[in-house]
């Protein structure tokens, strides 16, 4: 398992996981960030709007690491969009930490880790992509899905949320992919362009795409897996220690051995996933 | 109080026979075999660093989740991850010689005394190891790891199996999960320990109230962070007391204050731990900023301090 | 997620036979005796309290200075200053009388097995009292306190001496300096204790590097807060495993969350420390502060979540 | 030593010290003050400026104890100035926490108690008394200047300090003691209109006073307990846990009994006095 190696390939830099080429960039940047906003968006979901040094991050699908005043391990997030000099992200508050984070003024510096994990591998989307997220996992397929379109691909977007309270972005994804995007709620309680879809997001999947990217709680994840029909990539979570590969807090097994969570994921391809019992 | 120029701080210190330019060593299990960190700065600044505890076989470690935040500190179950010796010797420490140029410490866990001995014996030849690192105090492992380290008998056999085998310094490092430290410090000096290193991790525990069952997987785990740091004070300072050999301190060590602290109580050098994990140049702010501490103490040479608390 | 009103949510326990309003119980040696708080609250909200630790004859405790300050929590080595338990009798609790009406819960120590079952025995007919409290986990005093509490022989004698001249239950303050709690509190049940209460302080240290000598004039003194709350937290969920007998869990609790999450862990009650002393409201806080939580975490009686963690 | 009781006088509330009657109240008060000022006054010496509910605090001498983010215990500082709704202090930078304070900016909160320690007697001071203060004992000495010139006194006033870098707050006391006012320094660095004294205040205590009040160092306060030829008062030092009483982590013996410096304290009259050795 240790000594797979593919000449000529960057090689995966992480200490001992797979030996294997990997897409994406590792040049992790520590930096102060200035919030210019902070608002609610849906039940206890925030858009965060920070400016500062961006340059670390490379793809979709990375995330960056925040520290708060009075708690000890930084906050992993998603990026939700990103260009020269600003950065979005939305969260969810679940605890104490993104409670603070949900209570900081515009105007605090924040000290961020960025350009963590490798991200989405927007290049192999092809012409018709697919995108699927849930709840928390919708954020990081927002700047994807821009991406996908600045390339050309005429992506599919299908977001789940447990109830209409929950529901965010849609007006953003509807700019990029327009009635491609397609909102799911468990309750039925959300309608508009798009019609009333109540269920799964497995429940409405397109009949054809090209490739698929997906993000979300691990139960969709699972179901997502099940229910699509071409290669494709699962963005994962995992509680972390440091964010950036140190660690080993968020370790997981692969078909290509084991993998680290936050830097040699969060994205891992289809084929190498080994679900947890 | 005296005023000192840069040139005339000395921060180096002799760790069992090898001259370390300065007494900051990032703590096994922080920061990897270091050649990722040598993407960020030159690890060469770093008095040494002690790598990712190796055993004789690869290991995945425990189930995740293995992380749990706590107030000043976090608890980690990681369970010793790790490629074995022999990807160490093919894979990892091949990748470190290209980036770093002075002795490592070779941290080394097993779960039986012959696992240890092996695994010591496979890494003896191996030329940019400097010391042993006999990581005795494994809070995340069952039938290995702190058993060893809770018991004097049982921590002895291990350190003078590791003798055997060695030609280099060994370090038992210890764990604070005990009645009193140094009857397993001075078990270890006895059977040949060139040094003592301590604390590992707390034994510590969260549980979720939402989803009700523990943060982590394996339900408790080895608690770390400036929470411990009056912990692992109190015990490098009973310790630096009650043996002979050289102390390296760790446990919560945060700046270059916590580093003299430590040093003052006993400790020869101080490893940092969690503070790596929470920002990767740590360990490099500490080493710069520790001359500049120096000079606000009036401290013109590190070695001069060590163990004042205990005169 | 089930949503509760007020009048759904219960917060009273049973704790070794008594019925407490609420788990809520300020520890020996932050609340004194008690009446000095009731000038700024009315003290009968709580749960509880468990006042000064008493001994036979006065005691002023150790020289000063007697506190450091560190990461998220403090060292002390006050000692066992108390007035000694005639003085108690014929002063603190007449002056407790006046302005609490419930049990309350007596913390005692001494130097000697007689000392404890004297103490204990004079105090016993004192009718405010509901339960002792038997501090074997000192770490602030030589040759007794702590020195009982790290040997399951010792603190059985100590609990067995206390059973025999006493009426009303007996819990047993276990230090956490101890390789394995859970021998010293079963030694402790078996010797007849109705319950176990934990963690009394690590056992901690900071050293001055300007002054160059230790923060307190003790050297070691006892260390709390909540940086010891993950270690406490698994001590009380390896206690609960491990006896039958009603456990009441302490070290750096200061919230209701913290409350509600050592009761998971098998706490029948929750003493709060340290926190008493950076906020003289906490407590009554703490108390108010439940029910709210509780109703978030959809618990609609206290007693249903005692060691779910523990299941 | 438990059982001293002076009938008809108002008991001291320790838990176990003297319950011997006592000057000044202990209603102790939280409240969050807003900073209005903060600067560097002298060599790592500054003053703070807050705006809050000061009734609680009644006597000079008195100490607040403040919370600082990051911080576990508070910090006890004694009061150098306060009317009905202002609170200035004066501290030194000796530690992180004093470090943290000196970079808190106006506007900010501070969560402070209020009233705390018993303060000086004034009624004691007859019509000539003398304040001594060294350092960072100058600071409560202030307030008792002016509350003693403001119910007729006199009071004649020596302050010392290491060098001139370190003196601060002679333009105020001579506001109020005018000529009276003898600033001393060790280095004989200082000079103005009250000359050049080089020394130790004890050098240069007035020939005759009605009564003293003094705080300062512990050297200090020993040499001046040797120097003073009437009855006075001493203010002290001492690290606190709570600085309420709750804690015992002050305490000290005293001739009357035990006590602690947060709470009977942290003002002793002179007989009380049992020196450590």
């Amino acid at each position: 398992m240790y000594n797979i190696r593919v000449p000529g390939a960057r090689r995966c830099p992480a200490a001992f996981c797979c030996n294997l080429p990997f897409p994406g960039s590792f040049a992790m940047k520590q930096g102060f960030f200035t919030i210019t906003e902070n608002r609610k968006l849906a039940d206890a979901t925030f858009l965060m709007r920070l400016e500062g040094d961006t340059e670390a991050i490379t793809a979709p699908g990375q995330f960056v690491n925040i520290k708060l005043d009075g708690f000890y391990l930084r906050r992993p997030i998603s990026v939700f969009d990103c260009d020269g000099k600003t950065l979005s992200i939305i969260y969810k508050v679940v605890g104490r930490g993104t409670d603070a984070l949900s209570k900081t003024e515009p105007g605090k510096e924040l000290d961020l880790l960025t350009g963590l994990g490798n991200g989405y591998d927007i290049g192999a989307a092809g012409k018709r992509p697919l995108l699927i997220g849930g709840g928390v996992g919708v954020p990081p397929l927002y700047w994807l899905c821009k991406k996908l379109a600045a390339q050309g691909a005429m992506p599919q977007v299908v977001l789940g949320f447990n109830s209409a309270k929950d529901v965010f972005a849609v007006a953003e994804f509807r700019a990029v992919a327009g009635p491609d995007v397609k909102i799911v709620t468990v309750d039925g309680s959300y309608s508009d362009i798009g019609g009333c879809n109540k269920g799964f997001v497995t429940d409405f999947l397109p009949a054809s795409y090209t490739y698929f990217y997906t993000c979300g709680p691990e139960p969709m994840l699972r179901a997502v897996y099940k229910a699509t029909s071409t290669e494709g990539e699962f963005s994962f979570e995992e509680r972390m220690g440091c964010g950036f590969g140190a660690c080993m807090g968020c370790s997981c097994k692969t078909v290509t051995g084991y993998k680290r969570i936050c830097k040699d994921g969060p994205v891992l391809k289809k084929e190498e996933i080994l679900w947890k019992n | 109080m005296e005023k000192l120029t840069e040139t005339q701080v000395n921060t180096s210190v002799n760790l069992c026979g090898i001259r370390i330019d300065n007494p900051v060593i990032p703590a096994s299990g922080t920061f990897g075999y270091g050649y990722e960190f040598a993407k960020l700065y030159d690890i060469n600044e770093l008095g040494t660093f002690s790598f990712k505890g190796t055993t004789l076989e690869p290991r995945f470690g425990n189930p995740t989740p293995r992380i749990a935040e706590c107030t000043a500190g976090m608890i980690n179950s990681v369970g010793l991850q790790n490629p074995g010796v022999h990807a160490v010797i093919n894979t990892e420490l091949p990748e470190l010689r290209k980036v770093f140029h002075k002795p490592v410490m070779a941290n080394i866990s097993g779960f039986s005394v012959e696992e240890y001995a092996k695994t010591a014996e496979l890494l003896n030849g191996e030329e940019q190891i400097g010391w042993f690192e006999v990581n005795i105090s494994c809070p995340n492992v069952h039938g290995g790891g702190m058993s060893f380290g809770t018991d004097p008998k049982a921590a002895a056999s291990v350190i003078d199996a590791v003798k055997r085998v060695t030609t280099k310094p060994v370090l038992a490092k210890l764990s604070p999960n005990v009645t009193d430290v140094t009857l397993i410090a001075r078990a270890c000096e006895a059977a040949g320990a060139d040094g003592i290193s301590l604390i590992n991790t707390l034994l510590g525990m969260r549980f979720d109230v939402r989803r009700r069952k523990p943060v982590i997987a394996n339900t408790m785990g080895g608690f770390s962070g400036p929470a411990i740091f009056p912990v692992a004070l109190r015990m490098v300072y009973q310790t630096a007391n009650a043996v002979n050999v050289p102390v390296v301190g760790m446990g919560g060590v945060s700046s270059a204050e916590d580093v003299i602290e430590m040093m003052m109580c006993g400790a020869t050098a101080v490893e940092t731990g969690a503070v790596n994990l929470v920002d990767p140049y740590a360990s490099l702010n500490i080493v710069r900023e520790l001359p500049v501490k120096m000079r606000e103490l009036g401290i013109s040479d590190i070695k001069n301090i060590i163990g004042i608390a205990n005169k």
